[in-house]
């Protein structure tokens, strides 16, 4: 667990996915501007930025839903830029989504059983007529659901569950079960810890590990909380107005002065306390000083 | 009373119909099927019948609607298209019945689909006027197509299955009920597979199913071609049973009716299309009885008509306010009562 | 041999008869503007308005002057009664099924109207000047021409209390999220009751209108359909929308009608509905839905 | 500010909260927010921390939430008797999880819906836009920009304007910081404080980034399953132990664990069990 | 006791568009039945008279139908729509015991040999037009007729063999105008009239509106032309409503309105029964009743069992048979129809139809 397999190979093998010189434009504004960076076999890459700054833009280009104004994104080696999205989720391209993207109608076991769906043959004279193919591959599919990813998340109380009364840290977690069920071998999640506090977090970040370790999936990952993006990540990559200012192994890029001012901010919980303390018109308690 | 069914496999978990007692239900009502011809007058046979036929239909609808999200208020255009298909097919070449229905079925898909094509683009209410356009421009070529008969439609003979000419509700019975009962199988059955999903998660939120692996076009097409080959079809045994198809056969009415149906049965459940057509198409026949029953006679009748307009109006409303889930989810709270349901919440 | 002179009577009687499309399509929209509800029984509320006019003008034999005031109130107390009992308690269904609460209110309205009128066809008096109305050799029959100023002066003075009062932004914001415009202290059920009490005047005097000129059954629901095509090309939420898709439908179908024959009337406005949509899925002005992942 | 110059702004009192006739999300909770001080509101995922600022400023009813059981009072009245829109006019304040901007419209035009919480009051005070966009330029920027395509963190922005314009006397801030980067998450905090400190405005902030909540309020509160678990002042909650370990992330030495070395059969919360 | 019963079925339309007609229709079967019953019923039997509404829809009409047929054991039947008679046509076909009759005058019906079962109380709607062409060929031979009528199977109905019969009556068609169905305004549609400049304009397939609208806009715009109708708009409540400018409208009626003073005996004891105004639909219903029980009393006096065949060569043997004066000239049945009828003209001031012409018998 020291070293990520991808330390090992850096210079031999390609990357798995290349982002290169994407940029892409709404009208007037400008969401990113060539941006570049590469994510290698089995290693845990975050994007971090400003609010604003691109990332679920860029999340959205190399998924699909946005098609970049220029620019290339290539994955095994192969340009996929014009290859529709349904089509780079079968090539293992999964991800999770910012604002929880559940759907609200189906049970939880529903809901994982559909990111499989690029990779299921059922055709419509199968489904009316359910026997052999489609009976075949939906008892292999529930099986597989729920002895690897269920399992895996300790999500098996709720799986008949529908998803719409799920308190929010479930429903991450059962986006994640969906991405899984996907067969990833990237995969994309956006801000998977925000609005958790920290003992759910520590729990996704014991996920995020363990998929990379038991699946062996590439992760390239949205993230806030910065004590999770530093721990977990080999390669960071931040943005801010569209433009990567600085990637790099955590210790580089937290040590960027640039990266401090646009987006880390103080980042020290005890001068912190003493600025909003101030700006709350109070001294600072001896106790907060102390816990700090 | 059961507290929690364990099931033994993947498999039997799911199963369309999971315990024992569903399997008895099921059995029983196949059972009253069956004989229900023996013992009903011609009148009730016939609402059987009509009853059957616009199951088949919500069903169709439901799929589009119901589960996939998109509203549409041409599924009378698409009975249509079956209908006229069917009575062209069987009038002028008298070719076999159930190839008939088939190829009535592929007609309204055919034009389903073109219909759905702009669905990609167009969404919500706008897209269900142009079903609405759609079913306008189908009305004027019936109406203004020598094939078709022009405004004066077309007349067909009775159809012959397996030598019995189909010409009494009793025969057209054992014809239309088991066609409808295949069409239920089948649309429960879609919902089992990665058909059925990718339809929900359209309708839930199309532009994520899309980066999830759903080509969105693909299969709003197919739901479009599925609901309106059941409607294809059901207008094909619409044919066979009044065995005079017109332009005004298929008013835009007609569609709003297993719009209704479907909303005040439950969208997105098989349960709720069938419970919804059953109801929606008694509830007519059912105040007629109680205006018969009330005494006054005929005179009455005069007086109570608009008053039927406005029950029917009520009950739709009644239905979105105080149970807006629909008669399945009704079904579901009694059984629920009845059955101690494990540890639900 | 193009016979211009036609054309140009027959284009703006097309043109005045949209400005009757556009009043009435102007009601649908401050409906849907506020709460998001498609009222598909757009017609029958038409109906209703010109009904209680015919009520009290003809069998009443109030005056005019009075009878037409009446008229518009009662069906903006209607309108309340509607809001109150069937669309406030769909606050947070989804869409559909408010929009089948309509279509049940106009089965509803079209029982209400055959039970106290009876569903013969009857004339409603006459009120506006009957002097015909001549541009060049052009020829306007003066309903029409007449039903288009007023329809013009109501869309006119809609448009400026959009422009000038806060009250638009309240309306567009419940219809945005409800539960948002509650925390920052909208009034939803007022803007509710105040969009479908609005609505049902507006579908009154256009009622009154559209009733003089054809007459009124309990059938007349079904100018309910142009209206619903009107709305749809303009964009549900667009009053500018209502009043240029007036006036377009008005013209395709006059047009339509001269040239082709009236069996194409409705098909000629429905295949510019469906390209007009192909090009702008929310109509010409209608307010596209934010799609982000 | 008020005339009710004593006593705390908000007292909720024992109170349970059954959403869709089901699901209990509050099992008898009781909290007050004294006059002028910021209150955390602390708890895990589904706790029932954003049911209880929605029982507070009745938008429940909206998700088909009923409030069962016990009393709230604001400003010493019982808020039973007050529609949603009542209780913004009087100035309690809701900034909903979510952020909930009005999308379609731009963000002025958001700012103007919000004037509607001024109709009504005493001294019919004026809305103050430059106060907002003193405190976020950003949205003075964008304020012709359509709110729905703003990134979330200008959207947040938003949702705080909104509710200053308000001029409330009592705020109730469902997770603010959620979704902003560590920079904006200070920024603000900073502005909530100053907020706080300039116009004396009272808050109930519920946050799950525990260390900054921590870091603004007077005092706090932990919730779990419905119930108020701990209470105290802010600095207490910060050096007690469960609290360090499952909300702060520090370990009994007070140095920040690594993610990488979290074992995966954790001591379950003292409180909980 | 039952089987000695004489049943009259009906699917009635007392809803919906036709409902104003289907309610004149079900008095005048109710009161013709209750003369006869009075009377002592035909033959002995009784008359029983089972009427179902229909809101004038083909599937709730089969409906009605299928509930009346399995109920009673039903001789004769009065059906409301056109789809409705061809829907039912083949099973009475097949069934072989009932006649039917209807609201419907649809020229496809008036074919006994493809409806054997079915008859028309009246003209059907060629020969409406037939009479009117008749009419007015001799009132301004080589005159121009124009034909505004509605976008339906029954507007569109007499159209085209009725074009051919003005060019044969040496009138000519200066133009057809279809509207489409439920249009209220109708300004461009005035415009194209008026260019045609007409000397006679025939509406049919409405019942009231659109026509008020066209006559107001005609003659604001100065046209000379003389306006008809058709059956269904001419009941003289309807005419009334036209206003002013109805003055003068005119249209072939096959019978007597209630208030005419010409000898009628049935009509005194209409007048009798229902003191005030009948609809002529009233009268469609209560002459259809009487053919009925007509063709059931002779079939009963040959000593034939009541079966659809016998009851329509009972009705086809009716020759110079006196209708009470309901229909002022003595009638034959060879066929399927009825091809008599007289052009009326509305007396606004008398708020009365009066009589144009004579009786015109094709
Ligand atoms: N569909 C769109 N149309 C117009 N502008 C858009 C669209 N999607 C994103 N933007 C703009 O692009 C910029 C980047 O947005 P994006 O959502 O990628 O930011 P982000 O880095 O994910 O921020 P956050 O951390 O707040 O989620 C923003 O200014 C946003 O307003
Ligand atoms: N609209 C609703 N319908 C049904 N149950 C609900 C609803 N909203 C919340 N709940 C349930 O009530 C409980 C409390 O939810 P609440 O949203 O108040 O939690 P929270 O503490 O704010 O959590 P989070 O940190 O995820 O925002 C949860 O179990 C949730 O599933
Ligand atoms: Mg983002
Ligand atoms: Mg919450």
């Amino acid at each position: 667990m020291e070293t990520s397999p991808a330390h090992g190979m850096h210079a031999a093998a390609p990357p798995l996915l290349q982002v290169d010189g994407v940029t892409l434009a709404f009208g007037g504004v400008r969401a990113l501007s060539g941006v570049g960076f590469d994510v290698q076999r089995g290693s845990i890459t975050a994007v971090i930025g400003p609010n604003g700054a691109g990332k679920t833009s860029l999340f959205n280009t190399i998924s699909g839903f946005y098609r970049p104004t220029a620019g290339s994104i290539r994955f095994r080696g192969q340009d996929i830029t014009r290859v529709p999205p349904p089509q780079r989720a079968r090539l293992g391209l999964a991800r999770s989504f910012q604002n929880i993207a559940l759907f609200r109608g189906m049970t939880v076991l529903d809901n994982i059983k559909l990111g499989r769906h690029a990779h299921l043959k059922t055709h419509v004279l199968d489904a009316l007529l359910y026997v052999g193919r489609a009976r075949r591959e939906e008892a292999e599919l529930r099986r597989d659901i729920e002895e690897r990813i269920i399992d895996f998340l300790e999500i098996d109380h709720i799986r008949h569950a529908p998803v719409a009364a799920l308190p929010y840290g479930l429903q991450k977690r059962v986006e994640m079960a969906r991405a899984l069920a996907m067969q990833p071998e990237v995969l994309m999640l956006d801000e998977p810890v925000a609005g958790m506090n920290r003992e759910e977090t520590e729990d996704m970040a014991r996920f995020i590990l363990d998929v990379r370790a038991e699946w062996g999936a590439t992760v390239l990952m949205v993230e806030h909380d910065m004590g999770m993006v530093m721990d977990l990540s080999d390669h960071v990559v931040v943005l801010n107005f569209g433009q990567v200012i600085a990637q790099g192994t955590p210790a580089v890029v937290q040590a960027d002065p640039e990266v401090a001012r646009a987006y880390l901010g103080s980042g020290d919980v005890g001068a912190l306390r003493a600025k909003l303390q101030a700006a709350a018109g109070r001294a600072p308690a001896p106790a907060a000083q102390g816990a700090a | 009373m059961r507290i929690g069914t364990f099931k033994e496999t993947y498999v039997a978990d799911a199963a369309l119909f999971d315990s024992r007692t569903q399997h008895v239900w099921l059995g029983i009502a196949a059972v009253l099927l069956v004989a229900f011809p023996f013992v009903a007058s011609d009148y009730w046979l016939y609402l059987a019948c009509l009853i059957a036929i616009n199951v088949a239909s919500s069903t169709g609808l439901n799929i589009l609607t119901g589960y996939t999200g998109l509203v549409s208020l041409g599924q009378a255009a698409f009975m249509g298209l079956g209908a006229y298909t069917v009575a062209i097919l069987q009038a002028r070449w008298g070719t076999p019945l159930l190839l008939n229905l088939l190829a009535g079925g592929f007609v309204a898909m055919v034009g389903g689909m073109v219909v759905g094509i702009p669905s990609l683009r167009v969404k919500g209410l706008y897209l269900a006027i142009v079903t609405i356009a759609a079913s306008f421009i189908a009305h004027f070529l019936f109406a203004n197509f020598s094939i078709t008969g022009g405004t004066t439609g077309l007349s067909m003979q009775p159809g012959q299955l397996f030598g019995a000419v189909l010409d009494t509700s009793f025969r057209l019975y054992w014809l239309i009920v088991p066609v409808t009962v295949l069409m239920l199988l089948g649309a429960a059955n879609l919902f089992r597979t990665r058909i059925g999903r990718a339809f929900i998660a359209i309708r839930d939120r199309d532009i994520s199913a899309e980066v999830l692996g759903i080509p969105l076009l693909q299969y709003k097409l197919l739901s479009f071609g599925l609901s309106s080959f059941y409607a294809g079809v059901a207008g094909g045994l619409w044919a066979y049973f009044f065995r005079v198809v017109t332009p005004e056969s298929f008013p835009l009415s007609l569609s709003i009716f297993f719009l209704a149906a479907i909303i005040v049965g439950g969208m997105g459940s098989i349960l709720g299309g069938v419970l919804g057509a059953v109801f929606m198409t008694l509830v007519p026949e059912v105040l007629k009885l109680i205006v018969d029953l009330l005494p006054g006679g005929t005179n009455l009748t005069v007086f109570l008509s608009p008053v039927r307009l406005v029950i029917f109006g009520a009950l739709i409303i009644g239905f979105l306010v105080f149970e807006p889930l629909g008669l399945a989810e009704m079904w579901r709270r009694t059984r629920r009562f009845f059955h101690l349901w494990p540890f639900r919440n | 041999m193009m016979d211009w002179a036609y054309l140009f009577e027959i284009s703006l009687t097309g043109i005045a008869s949209g400005g009757l499309y556009a009043l009435a399509a102007l009601a649908f929209v401050m409906v849907y503007k506020a709460t998001r509800v498609v009222n598909i029984a757009i017609g029958e509320m038409l109906m209703a308005g010109a009904y209680l006019f015919f009520t009290f003008a003809a069998m009443w034999s109030l005056p005019l002057w009075l009878a037409i005031p009446a008229a518009v109130l009662a069906s903006g107390l209607l309108g309340a009664v509607i809001e109150r009992t069937m669309i406030r308690p769909l606050l947070g269904e989804p869409p559909i099924s408010a929009f089948m609460v309509t279509v049940g209110l106009g089965s509803v309205l079209v029982g209400l109207v055959e039970m106290v009128w009876s569903a013969d066809q009857r004339r409603l008096p006459d009120f506006m000047p009957s002097k015909p109305i001549m541009v060049g050799d052009a020829f306007l029959a003066p309903k029409v021409f007449w039903g288009a100023v007023i329809a013009a002066v109501f869309i006119a003075a809609v448009l400026l209390v959009f422009r000038y009062w806060r009250g638009g932004v309240a309306l567009r914001a419940t219809a945005s999220d409800q539960g948002a415009a509650y925390s920052v202290g909208i009034n939803v059920p007022r803007v509710f009751s105040l969009a479908w009490v609005v609505s049902a005047m507006l579908a009154a005097v256009s009622g009154i209108i559209v009733g003089s000129i054809g007459g009124i059954s309990s059938s007349m629901g079904v100018f309910g359909l142009s209206v619903l095509v009107v709305v749809i090309v303009g964009g549900l939420d667009s009053v500018l929308g209502a009043l240029v898709a007036g006036v377009l439908v008005g013209l395709v179908e006059a047009l339509a009608g001269a040239y082709l024959g009236g069996e194409y009337k409705l098909l000629a406005t429905f295949i510019v509905l469906v390209a007009i949509l192909m090009a702008r899925p929310y109509g010409l002005f209608g307010t596209r839905e934010i799609e982000r992942l | 500010m008020t005339q009710h110059a004593t006593g705390p702004v908000l007292e909720v009192n024992n109170i349970e909260v059954v959403y869709n006739k089901t699901v209990q999300a509050l099992r008898g909770l009781s909290l007050a927010v004294p006059r002028g001080q910021i209150v955390a509101l602390l708890g895990s995922n589904g706790a029932g921390k954003s049911t209880t600022l929605k029982a507070i400023s009745r938008l429940l009813e909206l998700e088909d939430g009923t409030l069962e059981a016990g009393r709230i009072a604001f400003d010493g009245q019982d808020t039973a008797q007050l529609a949603p829109q009542q209780l913004v006019r009087r100035g309690l304040s809701h900034v909903m999880e979510g952020r909930r901007v009005f999308e379609d419209l731009t963000v002025e035009d958001n700012l103007i819906a919000s004037t509607y919480a001024l109709s009504g009051r005493a001294g019919a005070p004026k809305p103050d836009f430059d106060l907002v966009y003193e405190y976020f330029p950003r949205l003075h920027e964008r304020r012709r920009g359509l709110a729905g395509y703003l990134s979330g963190g200008e959207q947040q922005m938003l949702a705080i304007g909104r509710a200053l314009i308000a001029q409330p006397t009592l705020m109730l801030l469902d997770e603010p910081s959620l979704g902003l980067s560590p920079k904006l998450t200070e920024d603000i905090f900073s502005i909530i404080a100053r907020i706080n400190a300039e116009r004396g405005t009272s808050m109930l902030l519920v946050e799950q980034n525990a260390t900054v909540a921590l870091a603004v309020a007077h005092s706090g509160y932990i919730m779990e399953n419905g119930k108020i678990v701990i209470d105290g002042s802010a600095e207490r909650l910060a050096s007690d132990p469960d609290v360090r370990e499952f909300y702060l992330g520090t370990g009994g030495s007070g140095e920040a664990k690594s993610f990488r070395e979290i074992k995966h059969y954790k001591r379950r919360k003292r409180w909980l069990s | 006791q039952g089987a000695d019963e004489i049943v009259i079925g009906g699917s009635i339309p007392m809803t919906g568009v036709f409902a104003f007609a289907g309610v004149g229709i079900n008095a005048g079967i109710q009161d013709y039945v209750k003369i006869v019953n009075d009377a002592g019923g035909i033959k002995g039997r009784k008359v029983k008279y089972v009427p179902e509404d229909t809101g004038y829809k083909v599937d709730v009409s089969v409906a009605a139908f299928k509930k009346i047929t399995s109920q009673n054991k039903v001789n004769l039947y009065y059906g409301d729509s056109t789809g409705f008679a061809k829907t039912i046509n083949p099973e009475l076909d097949r069934n072989g015991s009932i006649l039917m009759a209807g609201a419907s005058f649809a020229t496809e019906l008036n074919d006994p040999k493809k409806y054997p079962h079915q008859f028309l109380v009246g003209p059907d709607y060629t020969e409406m037009f037939g009479i009117l062409l008749n009419h007015i060929a001799k009132e301004k031979p080589g005159a121009k007729v124009a034909f505004v009528y509605s976008d339906s199977e029954f507007g569109r109905d007499p159209i085209d063999s009725s074009e051919a019969l003005a060019k044969k009556l040496g009138l000519s068609v200066p133009v057809k105008i279809m509207t489409p169905a439920g249009s209220v305004d109708v300004s461009t549609e005035v415009i194209k009239l008026r260019r045609a400049a007409p000397d006679y304009t025939i509406f049919h397939g409405y019942i009231l509106a659109p026509i008020p609208e066209f006559i107001t806009q005609g003659k604001q715009q100065g046209m000379q032309s003389k306006w008809m109708g058709t059956f269904w708009t001419m009941d003289s409540s309807t005419v009334m409503k036209m206003g002013p400018d109805g003055e003068g409208f005119m249209g072939v009626m096959p019978y007597r309105y209630y208030y005419d003073t010409e000898k009628a005996p049935m009509l005194e004891k209409i007048r009798a029964m229902r003191p005030e105004y009948q609809s002529t639909a009233y009268t469609q219903g209560f002459l259809a009743a009487m053919l009925f029980l007509e063709s059931a009393k002779r079939t009963l006096e040959a000593n034939k069992p009541l079966t659809g065949d016998n009851l329509k060569s009972a009705l086809n043997s009716i020759k110079d048979f006196d209708t009470g004066g309901l229909i002022g000239v003595p009638i034959t049945i060879s066929g399927n129809s009825i091809p008599v009828g007289r052009v009326y003209r509305a007396d606004m001031k008398a708020q009365k139809m009066v009589a144009a012409s004579d009786w015109i018998k094709l």
